[in-house]
């Protein structure tokens, strides 16, 4: 009994992080939840019988995927001010 | 605010996702129980593999071919992200101060230590090549906020294909010595492993952390 | 010698990639190796195929379902043969295409080789998941290649082609998913006995066919398609058109054969048949109105992968099943050849006239008549007339819808060569209309003349195909799979 | 139904809200984002499908789903590039 309130838990958890990840307009927000539910899905793969999925999920489908999605951000945001300063040019260079 | 039209779409959209969703639910109740998969037959042969960790048994041995194209598909994104050419701000960097300083002194020889035991205990436990990776890319991302990563352009060169290339070059010496691609002899089968996981995570943590970088490192910084 | 002579086709492209990681400059001259190696590896395959009939190859020492095991037969060898073939001019033209570019000229060789290794990957493999690996391997850097133009509408046209790829992708793998829980395997030969009618079964190969519908660009999935094919660099378009595409449609075929369990129902095929027929009439038309001579090309590729759609109603029903397998397997090599041609030849003309502005080429068109006779000797293929390997594909096609009695299909075969006349002639009559006063136009640029030879090797190969059908078909047919009753 | 059939439906729906936001959201970081939410929801069916009801755990799909999480972030960040990049280049 106690198992499944933690599995329906769980899974309703899951649900409902993925679609706040995907539903709104903060990215931040966005990506913070997406790792949470990454983590979320990490708890699921130890319960799952699968502790190897469960640390590379942690580090590499929560942890690097969410560091590349907020560095990327921050480099869109730092863009007006980086084209402004002479000598860092946004062209592609060939 | 929406037409008619984008809303019959969005309407003709959510139809769609919804069928879709009661299809692969009835696919997924439909699934006969007790079915148990390569469960039994991968246990059987997990003696012979050389390791006792299955899942590491079934990366690199029993499968190990999807394993090398995977390594394939990491080069060819660091060599794709390279080629946008993307030019981004030098000064990607956490502001240094004393805290961040001891912080990373601590913990960076900490988790390379770390790396190191997943990429050894893998073969018996968790872990394995793409954990110890994982591990070592977050010694590379926190080296480089703080700035301190200085890489040779052709030493990384080098380290991001290792990986590959080392698969490759195992691949092609079991051929020859045993007659199969990938095909350890009997009783070896452990160290051929553990090499190719060695050089493979090298690999992933070059790539990994390169990627993060999201640009090739310019010709200045050959000689460092 | 099997083993090696396959493992060569995998393993030499791979090596080349890591060399030029190393050493850009061999960039040309490994990936030329490498492919020689390739057609080597292919002719060794052929004439073991010959000798002793389709082989299965066992990886790493274990078996399925354990194990992966690389299939060898007839549709295998003609695959990897075609990636080798056509592959060579095309590294040949590339060579000059990017040498004014050190970016592109230093990423393309790495990009193309790992396309290759996964390409050759794919058609030696028998198995769903590792299908899924060399799928994500071969959409990446197809992607990647795109957007070696550089160009905002290259950029664009990437990220379309990148998010619907990915998009097919995680359709293929969740089927894949569907059918290793029910099954517990993932090789094609033991799911063959193991598949059974069931709605889990039904939905997974929905999904499966799907996603690699999207990937190889069947209509109504093939929007990405021409934008991407057009931007991109011009070898790199013909490497789409001739190869990539084919890709997913080699799997698509592996499925049909295998996992579908039993005949399926009439609907299905006649559905995806009209999606075809609907491909040729809309790829055709669009071709007709294009601007541009690349897009032209790009959507001659959409009406023509029309015609591998119609294969599904073809095949349906037994010993006709086999005229139209080898006819289908026929069509994906002829267009291979004459579709890259017709790339490069496209590419020669943009080069030296500066864009493809299909009213301002005449004066272009006329300085640069080989490349407008490979062009030429394409579109023969790429209309069915004889004597060419399009002209043999097409008439397998005809002869196994008019048996059938499908005169629906046949009507739709027919109008098609029509439609493809009437786009070919288009950028042929380039060769005759008056230029215009000179004065008034820019003097094209010089073209390398390898650049204009290797189209015209390409079209040479797919007239050649023409002339050559009987052996060519009688290697494609070895260890051919049946379609099931 | 046992935890492993349930968490296969989250699987399920986790696979069918990544779709949905892939086909109506229109800028890129939630694009990439909703097609990861995706694969995330193929992983756990496979994963499902590998702890049935027998005492021993099939490790197969577990390292179907090792090698699927590299591949998706090798994509991820390959698009993530390549959106800079096209932004960049407007």
């Amino acid at each position: 009994m106690i198992a499944w309130i933690v599995d329906g838990f769980l899974g309703l958890m899951i649900l409902c992080l993925a679609w706040q990840s995907l539903a709104g307009t903060d990215l931040i927000r966005a990506v913070s939840m997406f790792v949470a539910m990454g983590l979320l899905i990490a708890i699921v793969w130890v319960r799952l019988d699968a502790p190897d999925v469960a640390i590379a999920e942690a580090a590499i489908g929560a942890g690097l995927t969410g560091a590349l999605l907020l560095i990327t951000i921050r480099r869109q945001r730092a863009r007006p001010t980086e084209s402004s300063t002479p000598g860092i040019q946004n062209d592609n260079a060939d | 605010m929406t037409t008619p039209i984008e809303r019959a779409r969005h309407v003709i959209v959510v139809i769609a996702v919804l069928a879709l969703g009661a299809l692969l639910g009835i696919a997924i109740v439909g699934i006969p129980v007790g079915g148990q998969g390569l469960a039994l037959i991968a246990a059987e042969a997990l003696p012979d593999s050389g390791v006792s960790n299955p899942v590491t048994a079934v990366l690199l041995n029993f499968r190990a071919f999807d394993t090398l194209l995977e390594i394939g598909v990491l080069l060819l994104t660091l060599v794709a992200v390279w080629a946008l050419g993307l030019r981004l701000p030098d000064a990607e960097t956490l502001p240094a101060s004393p805290l961040v300083n001891t912080l990373l002194r601590i913990n960076l020889p900490l988790l390379t230590m770390i790396a190191g035991y997943l990429l050894w205990i893998g073969a018996t436990a968790p872990g394995g090549a793409f954990q110890a990776g994982a591990v070592l890319t977050g010694v590379g991302v926190l080296m480089r906020l703080n700035g301190v990563l200085r890489l040779s352009r052709s030493v990384l060169r080098w380290m991001a294909i290792a990986g590959l290339l080392m698969f490759v070059a195992v691949a092609l010496a079991m051929l020859a010595w045993t007659g199969g691609l990938l095909q350890y002899p009997v009783g070896s089968a452990g160290t051929w492993i553990l090499v190719i996981e060695t050089a493979a995570t090298v690999s992933i943590a070059t790539i990994l952390t390169a990627l993060f970088v999201g640009q090739e490192p310019g010709p200045r910084e050959e000689r460092p | 010698m099997t083993p090696l002579w396959s493992a060569l086709c995998v393993v030499a492209p791979l090596l080349a990639a890591v060399t030029q990681c190393i050493k850009p400059r061999w960039g040309a001259a490994t990936s030329i190796a490498a492919l020689s190696l390739i057609v080597l590896g292919g002719l060794g395959l052929a004439s073991a195929l010959i000798e002793s009939g389709a082989q299965t190859i066992v990886l790493s020492g274990w078996s399925p379902p354990l194990g992966i095991v690389w299939r060898i037969d007839g549709l295998t060898v003609t695959m990897i043969l075609m990636a080798g073939i056509v592959g060579l001019p095309v590294s040949v033209y590339a060579h000059h295409y990017f040498s004014s570019s050190t970016t592109a000229n230093r990423f393309f060789w790495p990009l193309w080789m790992l396309l290759l290794a996964a390409l050759c990957s794919l058609f030696l493999s028998n198995d769903l998941f590792n299908w899924y690996v060399t799928l994500e391997l071969l959409s990446l850097s197809a992607v990647a290649l795109v957007t070696l133009a550089g160009k905002p509408a290259a950029l664009a046209a990437a990220q379309r082609y990148l998010y619907a790829s990915l998009l097919g992708s995680l359709c293929y793998l969740m089927g894949v998913a569907l059918i290793y829980s029910t099954y517990g395997s993932l090789d094609m030969t033991l799911l063959r006995a193991a598949t059974e009618p069931n709605t889990s079964v039904w939905v997974a190969i929905g999904l499966m066919m799907a996603g690699l519908l999207m990937k190889s660009a069947m209509f109504p999935l093939h929007f990405w398609l021409p934008s991407a094919h057009g931007a991109a660099p011009a070898p790199v378009s013909a490497i789409l058109s001739a190869l990539v595409v084919k890709g997913a449609f080699y799997i698509l075929l592996r499925i049909w054969f295998d996992l579908v369990p039993e005949a399926p129902p009439h609907s299905v095929t006649l559905l995806l048949g009209a999606f075809g027929a609907a491909a040729i009439l809309w790829g055709s038309l669009q071709a007709l109105r294009a601007t541009r001579l690349k897009m032209l090309v790009a959507y001659s590729t959409v009406a023509q992968l029309g015609y591998l759609a119609l294969f599904f109603p073809l095949s349906a029903t037994g010993e006709l099943g086999q005229t139209a397998i080898g006819g289908i397997v026929y069509f994906m090599a002829a267009h291979a050849c004459a579709k890259a041609a017709m790339f490069l030849a496209a590419g020669n003309l943009q080069r030296a006239a500066g864009h493809d502005q299909l009213s301002a080429l005449a004066s272009t068109a006329q300085a640069l008549p080989l490349s407008m006779f490979a062009f030429a000797i394409a579109g023969v293929s790429i209309m069915g007339l004889p004597p060419s390997g399009g002209f043999v594909a097409k008439w397998m096609l005809l002869s196994a819808a008019i048996m059938n009695g499908a005169w629906l299909w046949v009507a739709v075969l027919i109008l098609g060569g029509l439609l493809s006349a009437a786009y070919v002639f288009r950028v042929l009559a380039l060769s005759f209309v008056d230029p215009g006063p000179p004065a008034e136009q820019e003097a094209p640029k010089r073209v390398a003349r390898s650049s204009e030879w290797a189209s015209l090797m390409l079209a040479g190969m797919a007239l050649l195909l023409g002339l050559n059908a009987m052996p060519m078909l009688e290697l494609m047919s070895v260890g051919l799979p049946a379609i099931r009753p | 139904m046992s935890p492993a059939s349930f968490y296969a439906l989250i699987g399920v729906g986790l696979f069918v809200i990544g779709f949905y936001a892939l086909l109506v959201r229109r800028d890129d970081l939630t694009r990439i984002l909703s097609i990861n939410v995706m694969g995330s929801g193929v992983f756990m069916v496979l994963i499902a499908a590998a702890d049935g009801v027998g005492a021993t755990v099939d490790p197969v799909p577990h390292a179907m789903v090792l090698t699927g999480i590299v591949v998706a972030v090798s994509a991820t960040a390959f698009a993530l590039a390549l959106s800079l990049a096209r932004e960049r280049a407007q």
